[in-house]
């Protein structure tokens, strides 16, 4: 059985054809822009093409994300449940989720079913951590893909103490004036971030568990770092972690398929 | 006798040179990026080129802007504000008010018939990034920089931020990507906040004709428009208005070199 | 180049030596030998708790302490995990923070002893109602208020200051049953005739600055020679150390050196500083030769000035202590008050200083500084940032709008010395 | 008075064009004078019987922009302020003839000030309630507030109020105030056919009519028959937190819509600041002051003893049925946020599943509100991954 699941992200929109609920067959991934519904279909198709499959040959569809209204086909799950799907999927047993994206953020706390117990969202004056980091690297001149990376060679992190993306942004530019190495401007930068997240984890988290990492900023080695760093603890992060919305909703589709097809015969 | 301002902001570095006769001679801009004092270098050497001069033909260097302490081979400095206001009076006589929309800050600037600055009035903290914010929305929306402005120009409607902050605006622009409005209405609806907040920092410090508007939203016609709706006066705006800092470091710099004896 | 201030002048050393004393003292409270207090610096009367034998302890201290320590952060973020919301403010959750967090009160500034009464002066913030019911919930401690209303007009009317007084009447019985001493209105007395010594000679050292150039930096010095009046007042040590401190000040002045070097420009500060970031702040005005000559946080605690009371009406006293906080007037006796400041000191610019988490203290200045644009002549400047949490102070954008101040400034004062 | 038919607002909220009401009014009642009244409790008790209208000063709802306000208030400050100044300045509040805030936060108070520098011909009266209710002094203290108020009312309508007249006044206000807690009575029993959000349209009308208007028309609310029945609610909410600044209708709509009812709230709370009935005989001011010491309801604006709030958690909660608690604090209220901290702690010691929001006036985006009740919804209904019940919220 083939599912497929849509994350419409602020920033980026993700598809995942996943095979009898489990095995990932198929990925697509673009940026969003101002036209959602097309970016979903043709990260759809890229999905479908690199499953080699059809369309037709799908069985549910859902979607998730902050766009997902956009999405007529299909049924629809929050971006929490999506991504606790997901999450439980890659780790079983895991109580708490971290998801860091592009605008938003969010702690989540799992009971020992994989189901939503708890739930925090980043406060207003928090929002975007994602485009903050890609600011920082446009900033710096630096591949937003490297900055994660080169974080991991400072000496002497500089800190960035702002829980505001806009004023962290005057901050960095003070940075730059005084002429301070980039790397230690981004571990600084991911420091404080890291902060942040921690605190609105600890306001749900089950200590005793591991803590699940996933959402657009997952696979971001500077911050996992950080993190790690603060906890103590290593993170659990799946190589998909970028795409655990997708494949959260695709397997949410799956068990609604599968429940409405048991109703039907029943 | 050869004088640059040189005006490293948080997003372009520019360099203005002018001659004896205060006539511009040359000028250049690149990104600030996160090497200022290389940037402030590449701006100028770029300015001399355009003015066909060797570098050490430049008798007194300025540097203004947020960055201005980053440039080694300046002679002084002197703060964004104060070049501004130099500047536009020297374009634009009869100006009295002169609204800068940077990359980090938006200033609001009343000067007297001398270009001497007699009130100023800068965003409030949460205001902040007005600039940056509309390159920030370019790039989330996936357009360039210099097709929002047209885009805007088409809009049927204006769907203003209730937001104050950059930040959550965003969030409010995929909402209503969401509900499936219109690009053009939205961009539309940014420039008008943007100009909301910024002719409220106008208003404080009271407008007086004429209003000269600086900055790189100078050649954003959308956002010219959306601004001349908020003030009700017309705007002053060259193309070139991103340049009025760097032109006004430049001039200070004459004055400078012409006062100090045997140059510098 | 412009004289770097010392701030580890012995002045200083001997104003933390009377901090360090009361945090010692605090240490020993164990709540057993010497039962524990808190209470507000705003219309502090703890002359009336010390009268039982209290250890009073200033919880807005704490934060201010941890801030200058640079500890504020940590201690903001064990607040955020016990859920308080970032619109509270920062003394609040840091102060929450250090005591309800893992240090459980325990700083290196000292240990805070829990509380055994909570003596709830409200006087201009509502906060402080919201902080205290935080504490009681967290101790278990009785908590007594003491409403101060507002200065609606240019003085408290007659009512205010009966409905101060028969609250203190009350206030009184319950610190005579937790402490299980009775009243000794004796000890009052002799203590409230310190107070109103150090009193005049603060008066005094406020007015220091009005000379030219000022040998005292009247905001950035005074802000931190106002700890003993703050926690000690009442006290010989208190008298003494403003005896000594105006002395070293005006030895300072008869030799003949402003530590400033050049006074370029005199301002007027209205707002707390910045506490975490107070050096970065002071250095950017100490840089263009801008020194502080008076400002309204001095009189946070309580605005002295004419104040006619003295040991010898002690409750009359106690109510003027408990009700001239500079941060309990209305909107408009704030202005002329500044006004005021900027004329006797002779001031070149008003510098406001916004502060989220203040909002009773920020609340109006931004229409006040409009006032000042529009009305008068004189230079303002609007600042924002905080007073507890590190991350609202901006520090780029801080230092470019000062630096384009004291320019324009310059350049004003440059206009009116070639016009006459 | 007789029973007049009242129009309803168009959708039944004040906008920022609902306060040319007020000069109609005037138009129509020459010589009538108009004194506003800020959030929340304010003796209007005593404003009508100078024969004065009084008119709640409610923000504006969504559509307004804050163009002149911006330059006079810092970025902390929350919606009713901005858009107080905002309508002020805007022209919108040009027939008040004077404008009384209650002593509820620095906000309101440093707003007297504010607005009595730019509206110096609009007298401004900064009423003084007590934070000290237990006190045995705040009685008198309260009492000169009392009279200190009169007299500004006296000086505005050049006229003396009588005693008679006031007990009258009292009289309607309980009038109105019973009859807001009978149609609350009837949407927590039926909130499937009578919905939180039609109560708050209601109520909204009332902000800016006489009285006599809005007494009548909550009399006609109160006769009409119950809608048809729609799908019984998912779960029952008690919404604590929005009782100044009014959220905007789309956000109850929203909330509403996903199949939540709201069965409790404290929108609107100054007009049933008293749950039970001011004596209407005797000295009024003595038993305005009475009352308001001992009967006012639970806020986060006054000082209560610790207990009180849990005790008044508990109680509520019970009494209304609640299945969880909605809270929705004006963004910068931080009276209100200080409260949820622990409100919060109650809810999780108690087992009471909670929700926060944030909201302001004039929010247009209800995404991120609309994806936190979904995600209550999937973690609780029997969705395909969820089979068992549970506590917490967000």
């Amino acid at each position: 059985m083939y599912t497929c699941g849509l994350d419409i992200g602020a920033r980026s929109t993700k598809a995942i054809v996943l095979e009898d609920s489990e095995r990932v067959a198929g990925r697509g991934k673009g940026l969003t822009g101002y036209k959602p519904a097309e970016s979903a279909e043709q990260a759809m198709e890229e999905a479908l093409k690199s499953a080699g499959i059809k369309k037709d040959s799908l069985q549910a569809i859902a979607s998730t994300g902050y766009a997902r209204k956009v999405i007529t086909e299909g049924t629809q799950f929050t971006t929490i449940g999506a991504h606790a799907a997901g999450a439980w999927r890659s780790f079983p047993g895991t109580k708490n989720v971290l998801v860091v994206s592009a605008l938003t953020h969010a702690a989540i706390r799992l009971d020992e079913n994989g189901q939503v117990h708890q739930f925090r969202m980043n406060d207003e004056c928090s929002t975007g951590v994602g485009r903050y980091l890609e600011r920082v690297a446009k900033t710096l001149e630096i591949p937003l893909d490297e900055i994660g990376q080169l974080a991991l060679f400072s000496k002497d992190p500089q800190p960035v103490p702002s829980n505001c993306s806009v004023l962290a942004e005057n901050e960095l530019l003070n940075l730059i004036s005084r002429e301070v190495k980039p790397a230690d401007i981004l571990r600084g930068i991911y420091d404080a971030l890291a902060e942040r997240l921690v605190g609105l984890l600890k306001q749900v988290w089950d200590e005793n568990s591991g803590v699940t990492l996933t959402g657009g900023v997952a696979r971001n080695p500077g911050m996992i770092k950080a993190i790690e760093d603060i906890m103590g603890v290593n993170l659990n992060v799946d190589h998909d972690a970028e795409f655990a919305g997708a494949i959260g909703a695709a397997i949410l589709a799956g068990k609604t398929e599968k429940k409405e097809t048991e109703e039907v015969a029943a | 006798m050869l004088a640059c301002g040189i005006d490293v902001g948080s997003t372009a570095t520019k360099a203005v040179i002018i001659d004896g006769n205060r006539v511009v001679q040359g000028r250049g801009r690149v990104n600030s990026g996160a090497n200022l004092s290389r940037a402030a270098r590449h701006a100028f050497l770029e300015a001399c080129r355009e003015a066909q001069c060797h570098e050490y033909d430049v008798t007194y260097i300025l540097g203004t802007g947020f960055g201005r302490s980053n440039i080694p081979f300046s002679h002084s400095q002197a703060t964004g504000t104060t070049c501004h206001a130099r500047g536009a009076i020297f374009r634009y006589p009869e100006t009295r008010t002169i609204l800068d929309i940077g990359g980090q800050d938006t200033v609001a600037i009343r000067i007297n018939e001398h270009g001497e600055v007699l009130d100023f009035c800068i965003n409030d903290k949460c205001d902040a990034g007005n600039g940056r914010f509309i390159e920030s929305v370019a790039d989330l929306l996936n357009l360039s920089l210099s097709n929002i402005g047209e885009l805007s120009l088409k809009a049927d409607k204006k769907l203003e931020m209730a937001n104050v902050c950059s930040v959550t605006g965003e969030v409010e622009i995929i909402n209503y990507l969401e509900k499936g409005q219109d690009v053009e209405d939205i961009i539309a609806g940014i420039f008008a906040t943007v100009a909301d907040r910024a002719s409220s920092l106008v208003r404080r410090i009271g407008i007086e004709e004429e209003v000269t508007l600086s900055g790189g939203v100078t050649a954003n016609r959308g956002m010219v428009k959306a601004l001349e709706e908020k003030l009700g006066v017309h705007i002053n705006c060259g193309v070139d208005g991103v340049y009025i800092g760097a032109h006004g470091a430049a001039l200070i710099a004459l004055e400078k070199a012409e006062y100090t004896p045997g140059g510098w | 180049m412009h004289g770097n201030l010392k701030l580890n002048s012995p002045l200083l050393d001997k104003s933390r030596q009377i901090i360090g004393k009361w945090y010692a003292q605090g240490d020993q409270a164990n709540g057993v030998d010497r039962k524990v207090v808190y209470h507000f610096q705003p219309g502090s009367i703890h002359e009336l708790l010390h009268a039982f034998g209290f250890h009073v302890v200033f919880p807005e201290m704490n934060s201010i302490h941890s801030a200058v320590k640079k500890l504020s952060i940590e201690y903001i973020h064990h607040g955020d995990t016990l859920g308080f919301d970032q619109d509270i403010c920062g003394y609040v959750r840091n102060d929450m923070g250090l005591m309800g967090g893992p240090a459980k009160g325990k700083s290196p500034f000292g240990t805070i002893p829990p509380p055994d009464l909570l003596v709830l002066n409200q006087t201009g913030c509502f906060t402080y109602a919201k902080w205290f019911e935080s504490l009681a919930r967290m101790y278990g401690c009785p908590l007594v208020m003491l409403d101060i209303p507002y200065t609606r007009n240019e003085e408290l009317n007659a009512s205010d200051k009966k409905y101060i007084a028969g609250q203190i009447e009350d206030l009184i019985k319950v610190l005579e049953e937790v402490s299980g001493k009775k009243f000794d209105i004796d000890i009052l007395i002799e203590s409230l005739g310190h107070t109103r010594d150090a009193i005049d000679l603060y008066l005094k050292l406020l007015d220091i600055p009005k000379a030219r150039p000022t040998p005292v930096d009247g905001y950035f010095e005074i802000t931190s020679f106002m700890g003993p009046i703050t926690v000690s007042r009442g006290t010989v040590d208190c008298v003494d150390y403003y005896r000594e401190t105006i002395e070293g000040i005006e030895k300072r002045a008869s030799e003949g050196r402003s530590p400033f070097g050049d006074e370029n420009f005199r301002l007027v500060f209205d707002g707390p500083p910045p506490w975490p970031s107070l050096k970065e702040f002071r250095e950017m005005f100490h840089k263009h030769g801008a020194v502080g000559v008076a400002g309204t946080y001095s009189r946070v605690t309580c605005d002295y000035e004419g104040m006619e009371t003295d040991a010898s009406q002690p409750f009359d006293f106690l109510v003027d202590l408990a009700s001239r906080s500079y941060f309990n007037w209305n909107i408009e006796k704030r202005r002329n008050f500044i006004h005021k400041l900027a004329k006797e000191f002779d001031a070149d610019g008003i510098v406001f200083h916004s502060v989220k988490s203040c909002k009773p203290y920020s609340i109006g200045m931004l229409d006040s500084r409009n006032y000042f644009a529009s009305q008068t002549s004189i230079p303002v400047l609007f600042l924002d940032s905080d007073i507890a949490d590190p991350r609202f102070f901006s520090n780029s954008q801080i230092r470019e709008r000062v630096d384009t101040f004291m320019e324009s400034v310059a350049s004003r004062n440059l206009r009116m010395k070639s016009t006459g | 008075m007789s029973d007049t038919e009242v129009e309803y607002y168009p959708g039944g909220e004040v906008l920022p064009g609902s306060y040319r009401e007020l000069s109609s009014w005037k138009e129509k009642n020459p010589g009538g004078k108009i004194i506003g009244c800020y959030p929340l409790y304010t003796p209007v008790e005593l404003v009508h019987a100078a024969g004065i209208l009084p008119a709640t000063i409610a923000g504006a709802g969504q559509g307004i922009h804050y163009d002149h306000s911006r330059g006079s208030l810092e970025g902390f400050i929350c919606s009713i302020g901005r858009s107080t100044l905002e309508l002020n300045l805007d022209g919108a509040l040009d027939s008040l003839d004077g404008i009384v805030f209650p002593s509820i936060c620095e906000i309101a108070r440093g707003h007297s000030g504010i607005w009595a520098r730019q509206r110096p011909e609009c007298p401004v009266f900064y009423f003084n309630f007590p934070q000290n209710l237990k006190s045995p002094h705040s009685r008198e203290f309260l009492q000169t507030e009392f009279i200190r108020f009169r007299e500004f009312l006296e000086e505005i309508s050049s006229s003396k109020i009588s005693d008679e007249s006031i007990n009258e006044s009292i009289k309607m206000y309980n009038d109105i105030r019973k009859r807001i807690e009978v149609l609350n009575g009837r949407r927590c029993k039926s909130p499937a056919q009578y919905s939180a959000s039609n109560l708050y349209s209601i109520r909204q009308i009332g902000l800016l009519k006489t009285p006599e208007e809005f007494a009548s028309l909550l009399k006609q609310e109160v006769l009409k028959p119950l809608e048809e029945m729609k799908s019984e609610p998912a779960y029952r909410l008690m919404m604590i937190g929005a009782f100044c600044a009014r959220p905007p209708m789309e956000l109850l709509k929203t909330i509403e819509n996903l199949g939540f009812a709201i069965v409790w709230d404290d929108l609107l709370l100054g007009q049933r600041w008293f749950e039970s009935l001011i004596p209407t005989d005797g000295d009024p001011i003595e038993n305005l002051t009475g009352h308001y010491l001992k009967n006012s309801v639970m806020s986060s604006v006054a000082h209560h003893a610790p207990d009180e709030l849990e005790e008044f958690i508990r109680t509520e909660f019970g009494k209304n049925c609640a299945d969880a608690i909605l809270l929705s604090p004006a963004k910068f209220c931080h009276p209100a946020k200080a409260d949820f901290t622990w409100i919060q702690r109650i809810c999780k010691e108690q087992k009471i599943p909670y929700i926060t929001i944030e909201y302001e006036e004039n929010m247009s985006d209800f995404s991120m509100i609309e994806s936190q009740f979904e995600t209550f919804l999937e973690a609780r209904e029997p969705s395909p991954l969820i089979n068992s019940n549970s506590g917490g919220g967000n």
